[in-house]
């Protein structure tokens, strides 16, 4: 088992682009993505059934080796200040296969 | 005004499936269509309203009436934000009022829709063409609106203008119509013959299901709302009344017939609440929806097909005479 | 007992495909349908149905018989969980045993429409104002099994009985099946001229769609279940014959034909397993759906699909010949 | 980065209703829902293909600072207790935007 | 080559939608059709094909012609990735190789489709006993595929061969065919009359529909992938052409028509993407369908719609004269 | 409140069987799975829009006591290796209900 931090992003749906190209930047080639997630915050309530899907968020979970969550923290800080969102940082084991 | 049309309006299966959406909120029943089923009627109804326009226009040819509807589509959707956002920016922000201004200068096309089954209720004709108008009136006003208010601001970001034209240009919904517009036009009489079935047998029935879901989804809105405030409402129901008068005006100078004066006179006053926000997601990630989508689909969409309907024919029917 | 009766049933395209999705639970297939498309399947049937119903009841008009039909269906329905719970609560739980009562006093639409099906392909003629029937007998069971369940506890908690009443009257499948029971009253010939092709073309091939899916359930239903007792089966075939008894006495008495008799009997044996679910889960979070839904869903549903059907016709011939 | 805790409820859609209205109480106004989850616990395999989607759970994630947690436990308890469910707590780190 | 056929077929609604879906992606728009809807499509378009053959097949009996076709149809099945197999394992892994000719010798039900549009609208006749031939093709080829990668490999691993036989024979879309195609002939005319609306009327719209949801996938896996090597372009153009010719020569063996010789040969040189994906994924998990799968369904799906139907079509009228 | 492991196992769809199969053999009976999960690692980015569903990954979410962890992990080990995907473990207190 290896420790990692486990990085998960709540955050509206159109904000997926733009994170998976700064996953890209920084090398991050594994994440998961939950789409028709609905929820509330600054913004109100998302209920998702919208005809346009606008209001749909995504929970995207990534992992970074101990020590480089800072980088990836201060990537996501300025996307979450456009389109809103949380991201919460853990401390995960891994199971290596 | 004619109490005829009103009840005409009003008694037409799909608008009373409107009502029972709303009315199902209002009860608090549990009823809901989950996407992607209102996405899938939506889609259909793109596709068949496109292809009949093609089909029919395959027939009769572009004629110059057509060529300077579309001109004075083109020019409409354009303009009515330039006018707008400045009224708009003094009650609301600046990204918030860029995206009403987008709004109302688009169209809605299940107001169409609903309007082109009046006009078959009261046996009203009207040329298929109009579709081309519908198509065409849904982007020029998501360019217009952002330049708007890119023009009063210094700061940047958001995305590039030439990123943001082809969003506002190939959208799903304007691909699907336009799309489904060329196909009918290319595959003519025989196109015709295969889809005639599926383009006509289902759309009465597909149009009860959307707006079930349409009253389901803004009559939640008003309910969930904190954000409704007067000014919102007020300006919801005034500014289709007011695009109306172009239309007409419009209408009257081409010479429009009764039915297609209509058609153009709904494509005015409707606001756009598919095709707009989307783009404006991702131009103007900081507008409110909360704001601009509420105001098109929970107010200004059921006023249009209860009320706005009916009066806009009664006006077109005074000015053709 | 006729076996061109059973083998009309049997060979039917709707009851095949009900076949078909058990057997491909059977042999471990991969094949689902998933959601939510059986929810749209659902949704249209109950549309199509009530509007039917209510656009034959413009022409027909409200007859004495159709008002005693509905009072006799609000009395069944209301009755049936009374009976039932005394005696299902000496092998079952207090929650399990109410939400049991309730959902056979309540009704399965998707065994009504089968059993139209039926008398179509046999041409036997029938009324459609029975759908009227269909839509009172939802909701009175849900009340009156949980007011039972309630009266021999003195534990509180759940809903109160206003929302209750709300949740059973107002569920999303009531609403639907009564709002286009209405609308097609509303817009009678007219409504009717427009959503013909819609309500009758598809109508035989997504029921078909839905039977299969509905094997799909309830056959992975059985073979999933550990929950499964003898008690459980017993009762689950049980009950539908002897609710059917005072069904074939009420369309005696009211000297109904052959067809109305039938699908009289036919609402009375059914069980529900979408509405009062729904209902359950909210009035009675501790009752065990793997009890109520698994006896309705699995074992119900399929003996009146299959066995029922056909006995129920017969015993309606016996008494009406 | 601020410390937070982490909550993640798991339990049946119907009692989304109940739990939002705590959360209101509590004034909780940030949390993420996501519909559709299948899952197993007591009540056996909940396989969400039902028609009348009783089967199905959600998951919810929120949070509260370090030291509020017990109160949001003690609210979430009984509807736990009534629809059945889990409910987990987790240290974790909040990404300020 | 007769220019008229390539129009026939480009010209076609449905192809055209195919490509409005691949210029979608290319312009980047945002359309996309959500699951379940393209599921819903082929579950439709499968039901429909097998009903409309099995009625057909109740009309006409099972000839020894139908014999014959179907004997080679399993053959050629089974045979194709025995010979393909070692070809490709000088190219790519074993798990790869395998699973390419395993989808190779299996069929693709929408090409199939597509190509009796294509025949509809150029009125020439064929014989609605070929989806048998098509139910029967899409299983063999996925147990000798992976047969054939065990053989050369001692690593055991994986599903025994047992529950990958069921897995390869009752797949989803194997069973709604075969059923389907039963029921049609188990109900016969009855069954006609009841679900002709149904299976007729809706057809070509939805095969548009899904054709359009062909495009937007096809074009955005080539867009997105980086593992599009030039040898997978080159087996993806080659072995439909080579795989047609056993299907010309086994047409003009057993003296098909015009038509049927068409669609055989259309069957025996498209690629499967939905039932052996599918199986694969249980099979062979370590085969990448990055590979496999974009070669079927972005390379030679479209080929085979664009170029290769009135490339056979063309191939079958010298043979046939 | 009780210690716990929380599992957190994300994997191409087709796996789920046989997870659910390990899960009865160690009488683990409480978990839950999310489907529809999109994701992007060694194999590249899973779009999920496939018409055959194989692109789908899930979401699984369990839990052990803690010091039985270990058993669990040896369990998915290999079916991870087979189908690749991830497996997080974390620290959760579990709200007792
Ligand atoms: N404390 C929280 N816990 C979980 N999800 C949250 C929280 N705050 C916000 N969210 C999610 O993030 C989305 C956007 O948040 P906001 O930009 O604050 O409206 C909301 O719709 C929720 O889905
Ligand atoms: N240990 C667990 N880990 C994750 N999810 C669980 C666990 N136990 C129960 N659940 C979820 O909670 C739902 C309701 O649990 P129960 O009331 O115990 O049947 C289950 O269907 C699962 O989705
Ligand atoms: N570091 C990670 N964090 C979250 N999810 C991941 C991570 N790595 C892989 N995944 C998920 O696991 C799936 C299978 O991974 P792989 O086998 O590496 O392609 C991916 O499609 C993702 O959904
Ligand atoms: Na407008
Ligand atoms: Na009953
Ligand atoms: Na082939």
């Amino acid at each position: 088992m290896q420790k990692v931090k486990r990085f998960e992003i709540i955050t509206p749906a159109a904000a997926l682009k733009e994170i998976m190209r700064s996953f890209r930047e920084r090398n991050i080639t594994g994440y998961s993505v939950i789409q028709d997630v609905t929820g509330s915050g600054d913004r109100g309530w998302q209920s998702g059934d919208e005809l346009s899907d606008i209001s749909k968020n995504i929970l995207i979970i990534t992992t970074t080796e101990p020590g480089k969550e800072h980088e990836l923290e201060e990537t996501l800080r300025p996307i979450l200040k456009r389109y809103g969102g949380v991201c919460m940082v853990t401390d995960a084991l891994w199971l290596k296969h | 005004m004619d109490a005829g049309i009103i009840a005409s309006n009003l008694l037409n299966a799909p608008v009373l499936f409107f009502f029972l959406g709303m009315f199902a909120v209002w009860v608090g029943s549990d009823l809901s269509i989950p996407q992607p089923l209102p996405k899938f009627f939506s889609l259909y109804l793109l596709m068949a309203i496109g292809f009949k326009g093609g089909t029919e226009l395959s027939k009769t040819g572009i004629s110059d009436q057509l060529v300077w509807v579309l001109v004075f589509s083109l020019l409409l959707s354009f303009l009515f934000p330039v006018f707008l956002y400045p009224v708009l920016s003094r009650f609301f922000g600046r990204s918030d009022s860029a995206a009403i201004a987008a709004s109302y200068g688009s169209v809605s096309a299940v107001t169409f829709i609903t309007a082109v089954s009046l006009l078959q209720k009261l046996q009203i004709p009207y040329a298929g063409y109009l579709v081309a108008a519908l198509a065409v009136m849904e982007s020029p006003a998501i360019i217009s609106g952002i330049v708007m208010s890119r023009k009063t601001s210094t700061n940047s970001g958001g995305l590039p203008l030439k990123e943001l034209i082809r969003e506002a240009v190939f959208n799903g919904s304007v691909l699907v119509l336009t799309g489904s517009l060329i196909i009918g036009m290319v595959t003519g009489t025989s196109g015709e013959a295969d889809l005639a079935p599926f383009v006509q047998y289902l759309f009465k029935g597909i149009l009860c299901l959307f707006l079930l879901d349409m009253g389901l989804v803004s009559a939640s809105r008003i309910k969930a709302s904190n954000t409704i405030s007067l000014t919102l409402v007020m300006f919801a129901l005034v500014i289709p009344l007011v695009q109306a008068i172009p239309g007409l005006g419009v209408a009257w100078l081409l010479n429009l017939s009764t039915g297609d004066a209509f058609l153009f006179t709904v494509l005015c006053a409707g606001a756009s609440y598919i095709a707009v926000p989307a783009a404006m997601r991702l131009a103007l990630p900081d507008a409110n929806p909360g704001i601009y989508v509420t105001m098109a689909l929970a107010i200004t969409f059921p006023f249009n097909v209860i009320a706005g309907l009916p009066l806009y024919l009664y006006l077109v029917k005074l000015l053709t005479g």
